[in-house]
């Protein structure tokens, strides 16, 4: 038998997402940057691919990140996925190897036990059956558990499962009757013949006593084809995309391409890689705390895919970087999230007849004319010069305390530097950029970088995380930017400042922007080990929690933020530090209005902490007066 | 001995301070002018902050009046007065004469004559009410324009008859601004498509929960504010009432039309106690409400021996404050019967 | 509306008005404003009422507008004044009667004075005496010209030949009054009806027939205000104030407008013109303009006076309309070529010395 | 036109019926804590941008709720959008939010989105 009508909607289906993914990788490469298509074509030849094979097996088939997360959803993923490609795999082998000639069409592979019912009664080819059946209950036991997921969301862990429209619906279903139908179809054709293996063998056989077997098998044989049909066709236009998209993913991430600041193919190729799992849904305080659930990234990713109105999910968000850090396959999601907040609302509302399959292309963003400019009230400035720059920031001026401790370890360190928004200075232009607003940032930043340029010095120290970020990023400076704990640990290894050690008992909060924004997270607490007892929280690094006070979202009521607050502390002084202590004036003030604890930046602790020893006045305040004088 | 004690005045401090005389034994006789007493809490729907129903103040005070033999006389006011030695002796219009050993005086207050202020039309333009009368539709549950038809803008004014010398009135009546929200919050609820304006000159928002509920109507009920006094109010051909204000944070003036306008009419002296206050020789102050002794440990005290003062005849009160100064004007007299009494 | 409130206020704000013997002091300005007015006055109290008015050629300014205008200082205006008494005690009368409103805010703002600060009436008599050896009498009654019209509102009506009602409807005419600002809005309790709702050209319009109607900017300033009137920077001010009023009224459609003061129907009307000119806005029914009188001039439209004997024809918003409505016989080729000259008796001799 | 030396000078007063509120009903609905302020100021005393320029946002706030947007308009933009206002507020007002819908409203009005 070579040949039977019930094949034909695989064999459509299968052809049809070939052609498709075909087509669309086109489409994506096309529409690469030239300099990606370049990181693209060195990756293909160079170290990237074998790195993306390496983790493609460990990711997209073992699912190792989400293992790490969660043993159960883990499995569910990996059962599903590791399996079907066993499946895949030994099947094609299987068919390879037992038929009659090499090379055969897949749905040989897919069908094989219908074209070879007798197959399988004794010896190797009884082996190899059971070596299949051992795969199919293999994602059998998985499939059990998602089905159980779907209804009952706790058997994997989870508290929240993402919610589902219509297509994904019918793909889910199709999905979850792809292998008990083959199940059944198999054993009922093992029954009719007396072949089969332990499962299908012995199911079979069962079957057999009370039902007519080989006339049952036909029908189920049907709808195991239409399940894969119906899957492979819907497959574009669902959340299955991620798996044939991951790949691509992958590999474009190991050659070194970056989501950048508009969109384009990686962050389109990184939208349709999210398989919608909820771990980002898990990680976000403002489910968590603060009960908003609609908001989350795998909820962004869907609605970009859908091409809906994303202005209020993508503006709701702290950017705080948890689900970042969280996300299994790595899809930079606070990048994404940007994106779409410089792109504003109503952009891509326009569908073009393919609607889902070849999505239109989200307009890319050209930068706004250069109109008037919205600060030409800012004077140019003449500072002082200096070798060091201590730029509190607009909030350090709201918490003057760290102001002062700054002021008081600078003088004490005996440096020569320039406080330069002493008397207030210019938005660090951040906020702005987060509101999706770069034009205008930049000009503020075009006129600190001016001023900073000014000065000629070659280190800009910040109090401020919101300020240490976007120097750090979006300044083209030449100087080396540092936050103040940076700084303070770098005069503790010179020896430039002695410091007692206090014996309070401390947790440490990391700010976002410090922290997972920009990477620091050993120097701050290095400097409060040096001074104090540092306990230790259960949320460190990159798991640390953000307090709440974000610039970044401006949707948010100030109830609900503080409530985020409130839940943080709670959490952070469990084990009743004497200091909830911070690097961050806003977290300080943040945390300030919700716990009894005692919350300091840092640098009040190290000020405290200071050994006072004669100053040496700084010399910069001796030249300002006596230009003063001058001038009189 | 039995000693006899006049109250004069039925209402929320007259009430209490003859109901406390009267748990410890004194004979207490509680002159009103009025056919039943509670004064103006019987014009009251609900009370602010809470706004809890004005009946359950008044069953409170109904409760401790009671059951003690106060000698009530209810349509009664003082046509003579008298004092001989430490006794004071009282002649009522039914020609009544009462000797006692103490008189407390509760004549509280009159609600400012809005139609003083002839700029603002009350009693000229339809749809011109004061905060009595909305309190009067809110009892009937039907706040409707003159010719039958549902309000959708209400302007509520405050300070009345209130911190304006033009009606020689320096003083801050002081409850009015949470009269004003109460009610703005009472209208947003009994007409939910309506719009409420509230023009001030300042929020004195001092008590307890008021600055709450201020928040709430801004909050909840979408209340808005605007800060100015308004200059005049006109009739438009449609029988709108426009107001004219400086909207004083825009710095600019504004006028706009309204189906209503609500006068937040202050407190003053009541007639009863000038009244009083002539025949007894009782000081007032500049404000024309009784002058206490003393403005911080005497404010129960007048200006002769035996004579005491209860609630809003010496000030603006509100009720929680009236009951406090009535006890206190309790104790004063419990004092000058053991001990001072000559 | 609820006539009854008005009633009641009407009732607290009423004056004592004399009955005879008058002391009539014209305005500086109206007899150039609209000339008529006052020729008609005099005739109306004289030949209908028979009444003895009494004018003195001595009479000078009175020094409101430079007394407005911050340019006469208030000392040297109460001499003036007081001379101004001391020719009309010469002249044996008591009765004050101006016929301009400043004139009458003023006069009324300079006893009060004396009232409270006897020792300043003192110093003024002292400056008198020095500067012209004169004595004078404090006026014993005090009124302006419209309110001894209004006082003798329904002795005029039992003459009238006309009433404010357009005869082809048989409907009141709807008139919008206009009270001069100095009338009673600095002392509300001198003036018919107070400051809020005045009655006194009301009382008037419904005596003869009209019907008064009450529109928002009621209250509003006409815009003449002298300083901003005369410094012609200033005049956008003061025909936006005019403009402001046409606006607020326009809803009522009102056929006519009363006023009682030399400055406002001289605006009133000029600046409908010049409105017109720079905006191209017109008002009244179709965009005719809105007729501005003065009270004098109704008075003499409702005895039958000819329009072109009133001064009508100095109006810069045609007054024709009105006289149309009412029915009043004119002839329209006599406007600008006045044939008779004013026949009254005493007129030509206006200056009774 | 003719002239006569000068022109009628424009009404100050703020018209509150014909005046547009859209932007400001557009800010109520999707902030509601734009109701809470209560002008007190304390967000321009913080304010940068109002160290250097005449710019307000208590002043900006009762301008949109009078419908007086045309100022508004040109003065909106010189936010720096830092924050601090909504550090000091005592009403907990979300100003931020107010000033992107602010701008945001415009540009739907010039849209005639609303």
């Amino acid at each position: 038998m070579k040949f039977d009508p019930f094949i034909i909607p695989f064999n459509i289906g299968l052809y049809f997402i070939l052609i498709y993914v075909v087509s669309r990788s086109v489409i994506w490469f096309r529409d690469l940057s030239r300099p990606d298509k370049l990181r693209l074509q060195r990756g293909f030849f160079g170290i990237a691919f074998g790195l993306s094979l390496k983790e493609i097996f460990m990711e997209s088939l073992i699912h190792r990140k989400i293992f790490k997360t969660n043993i159960r959803l883990g499995y569910m993923h990996m059962s599903l996925a590791f399996g079907w490609f066993l499946l895949i795999l030994f099947g094609t082998i299987e068919a390879d190897i037992f038929s009659a000639k090499h090379l055969n069409a897949p749905y040989k592979a897919i069908f094989f036990r219908f074209f070879n019912p007798d197959h399988g009664r004794m010896g190797f080819e009884a082996a190899y059956g059971f070596l299949m059946d051992l795969i199919l209950a293999f994602i059998l036991s998985g499939l059990l558990v998602a089905v159980l997921k779907r209804f009952y969301s706790k058997i994997v862990g989870m508290k929240k499962t993402t919610r589902l429209k219509m297509s994904d619906r019918i793909a889910l279903t199709s999905l979850w009757l792809i292998f008990p139908s083959r199940l059944l179809a198999e054993s009922f054709t093992c029954g009719a013949y007396g072949t089969g293996s332990f499962l299908t063998g012995s199911l079979g056989a069962w079957f057999a006593t009370f039902l007519p077997a080989q006339q049952m098998a036909y029908p189920f044989w049907w709808l195991y084809s239409i399940s894969l049909g119906t899957f492979f066709v819907l497959l574009p236009i669902t959340r299955y995309m991620h798996i044939p998209t991951e790949l691509f993913l992958i590999f474009m991430r190991n050659s070194g391409i970056k989501t950048g600041d508009k969109t384009g193919t990686y962050s389109e190729v990184q939208t349709y890689s999210c398989s919608s799992c909820g771990i980002c849904i898990d990680a976000c305080q403002l489910n968590f705390s603060a009960g908003i659930t609609n908001i989350q990234s795998a909820y962004l990713m869907k609605a970009i895919r859908n091409n809906d109105d994303v202005s209020e999910i993508a503006d709701n968000c702290l950017m705080c970087g948890r689900c970042d850090q969280k996300c299994p396959v790595g899809i930079e999601l606070s990048p994404i999230r940007m994106i779409q907040r410089r792109a504003g609302e109503a952009e891509n509302d326009f569908r073009n007849i393919y609607k889902g399959y070849f999505r239109s292309r989200q307009p890319i963003i050209s930068e706004k004319a250069i109109g008037s400019s919205n600060y030409s009230f800012l004077h140019e400035t003449d500072p002082e010069k200096a070798d060091i720059l201590y730029f509190a920031g607009c909030m350090t001026h709201l918490t003057p305390t760290i102001k002062n401790s700054m002021i008081k370890i600078l003088d004490a360190s005996g440096v020569k530097y320039n406080f330069i928004d002493e008397q207030g200075g210019v938005c660090c232009g951040r906020p702005l950029m987060l509101a999706g607003q770069d034009k205008e940032a930049r000009e503020l930043i075009n006129y600190n970088s001016q001023m900073i340029w000014k000065s000629g010095a070659h280190t800009l120290i910040t109090s401020c995380p919101i300020c240490y970020k976007v120097f750090k990023e979006s300044y083209y400076l030449d100087v080396e930017v540092l936050h103040h704990t940076q700084f303070i640990k770098m005069l503790i290894d010179e020896g430039s400042v002695k410091l007692n050690f206090l014996r309070n008992k401390v947790v440490y909060h990391s700010p976002c922007d410090l922290g997972r924004g920009s990477g620091v997270y050993d120097e701050p607490k290095e400097v409060l080990n040096h001074v104090s007892r540092l306990q230790k929280s259960n949320f460190e690094d990159g798991n640390s929690l953000c307090c709440g006070g974000s610039l970044a979202n401006m949707k948010i009521s100030s109830q609900k933020k503080k409530k985020i607050a409130l839940e943080a502390a709670i959490e952070l002084t469990k084990d009743n530090p004497d200091i909830l202590a911070t690097a961050c004036p806003l977290c300080k003030k943040t945390f300030s209005a919700v716990t009894e604890t005692r919350v300091a930046d840092i640098s009040e602790i190290v000020a405290e902490a200071l050994i006072e020893k004669p100053v040496k006045k700084n010399n910069i305040s001796n030249v300002k007066s006596i230009r003063e004088l001058a001038n009189i | 001995m039995s000693k006899h004690v006049i109250v004069i005045g039925g209402g929320v401090a007259g009430l209490e301070v003859a109901g406390q005389l009267s748990k410890v034994g004194i004979e207490v006789s509680l002159i009103e002018k009025e056919s039943k007493t509670g004064g103006h809490l019987n014009n009251w729907y609900k009370l602010f902050p809470d706004r809890r129903n004005s009946s359950e103040v008044k069953e409170y005070l109904n409760g401790i009046t009671a059951n003690n033999g106060i000698n009530l006389m209810t349509d009664t006011t003082i046509e003579k007065f008298n004092r001989s030695r430490s006794c004071f002796s009282i002649t009522t219009n039914g020609g009544k004469e009462l000797i006692a050993d103490a008189i407390v005086v509760a004549t509280g207050f009159d609600l400012f004559k809005s139609a003083r202020k002839e700029e603002y039309g009350y009693g000229i333009y339809d749809n011109v009410i004061t905060s009595a009368d909305l309190e009067e539709m809110f009892r009937k549950g039907e706040i409707v324009l003159t010719d039958g038809s549902v309000p959708e803008s209400i302007g509520i004014i405050h300070c009345v008859g209130s911190r304006d010398e033009k009606v020689g009135n320096y003083y801050c009546s002081k409850l009015c601004c949470v009269t004003a929200v109460k009610q703005a919050i009472e209208l947003r609820e009994h007409l939910p498509e309506s719009k409420v304006f509230c023009y001030y000159m300042d929020m004195r928002m001092g008590g307890a929960f008021y600055e709450e509920l201020y928040r709430e109507a801004q909050e909840k009920w979408g209340v808005n504010f605007i800060r100015g006094k308004v200059s005049e109010a006109s009739e438009t051909i449609e029988k709108k009432l426009m107001v004219k204000v400086e909207d004083t944070l825009a710095g600019r003036p504004l006028k706009m039309n309204l189906d209503m306008l609500v006068l937040m009419a202050g407190m003053e002296m009541s007639a009863g106690g000038e009244k009083v206050a002539g025949m007894s020789g009782l000081k007032t102050g500049e404000n024309r409400f009784f002058a206490a002794a003393d403005n911080h440990f005497g404010s129960n005290k007048s200006n002769i021996e035996g004579i005491f003062y209860a609630g809003t005849c010496t000030a603006p009160m509100n009720i929680t404050e009236t009951i406090s100064h009535a006890r206190a004007a309790f104790t004063e007299v419990m004092e000058w019967l053991r001990n001072g009494k000559r | 509306m609820i006539l009854e409130g008005k009633k009641a206020i009407w009732n607290d704000y009423q004056k004592e008005i004399a009955d005879d013997k008058y002391y009539y002091v014209r305005s500086c300005v109206r007899q150039n404003f609209f000339p008529g007015s006052e020729t008609a006055f005099l005739k109306i109290m004289r030949e209908e009422l028979k009444k003895d008015v009494y004018e003195h050629p001595c009479h000078t300014t009175c020094t409101g507008i430079g007394y407005h205008g911050d340019i006469v200082p208030v000392e040297t205006t109460m001499t003036v004044v007081a001379r101004q008494f001391a020719i009309m005690t010469e002249a044996g009368y008591e009765n004050l009667l101006p016929s301009c409103i400043t004139s009458f805010g003023l006069y009324t703002e300079i006893l009060d004075t004396w009232h409270h600060f006897p020792e300043v009436e003192e110093k003024v008599r002292r400056q008198l005496r020095k500067a012209t050896g004169r004595e004078f009498r404090k006026p014993k009654n005090l009124a302006h010209a419209s309110d001894v019209i209004y006082k003798f509102r329904k002795e005029i009506a039992s003459k009238a030949k006309y009433k404010l009602v357009n005869k082809n409807t048989g409907e009141p005419l709807k008139v919008v009054d206009h009270i001069g600002c100095h009338y009673a809005k600095m002392f509300p309790s001198k003036g018919i009806g107070g400051a809020e709702y005045p009655y006194v050209l009301a009382g008037m319009v419904e005596e003869w027939g009209g019907n008064v109607i009450d529109y928002p900017e009621r209250r509003h300033c006409c815009g003449f205000g002298f300083r901003q009137y005369l410094v012609q920077a200033n005049r956008g001010f003061s025909v936006a104030c005019s403009k402001e009023k046409f606006e607020s009224m326009k809803p009522f459609k009102p056929d006519m407008i009363i006023t009682n003061c030399p400055g406002c129907p001289m605006f009133l009307d000029r600046w409908q013109y010049v409105i017109n000119e720079m905006e191209g806005k017109r008002y009244g029914q179709n965009e005719e303009g809105i007729p501005v009188f003065t009270y004098e001039e109704v008075a003499g439209l409702v005895l039958g006076y000819d329009p072109w004997e009133l001064g009508l024809q100095m109006h810069q918003t045609d007054c024709e309309p009105v006289l149309d409505k009412i029915g009043i016989d004119y002839s329209p080729e006599d406007k600008y070529n006045l044939k008779i000259i004013p026949s009254y008796s005493e007129s030509r001799s206006l200056i009774n010395v | 036109m003719e002239k006569f030396g000068f022109t009628i000078s424009k009404g100050r007063q703020i018209d509150y019926e014909s005046n547009n509120r859209r932007i400001a009903e557009y800010i109520f609905e999707n902030e509601p804590s734009f109701r809470l302020c209560f002008e007190c100021g304390g967000c321009s005393a913080t304010c940068t941008t109002a160290n250097f320029t005449g710019f307000s946002l208590r002043e900006l706030n009762i301008l949109i709720k009078r419908g007086e947007n045309d100022q508004v308009r040109s003065t909106l933009k010189k936010c720096m959008l830092c924050g601090k206002c909504t550090l000091v507020c005592p009403r907990g007002v979300n100003t931020r939010n107010i000033v992107v819908l602010a701008k945001q409203a415009f540009q739907k009005s010039d849209e005639y989105e609303i």
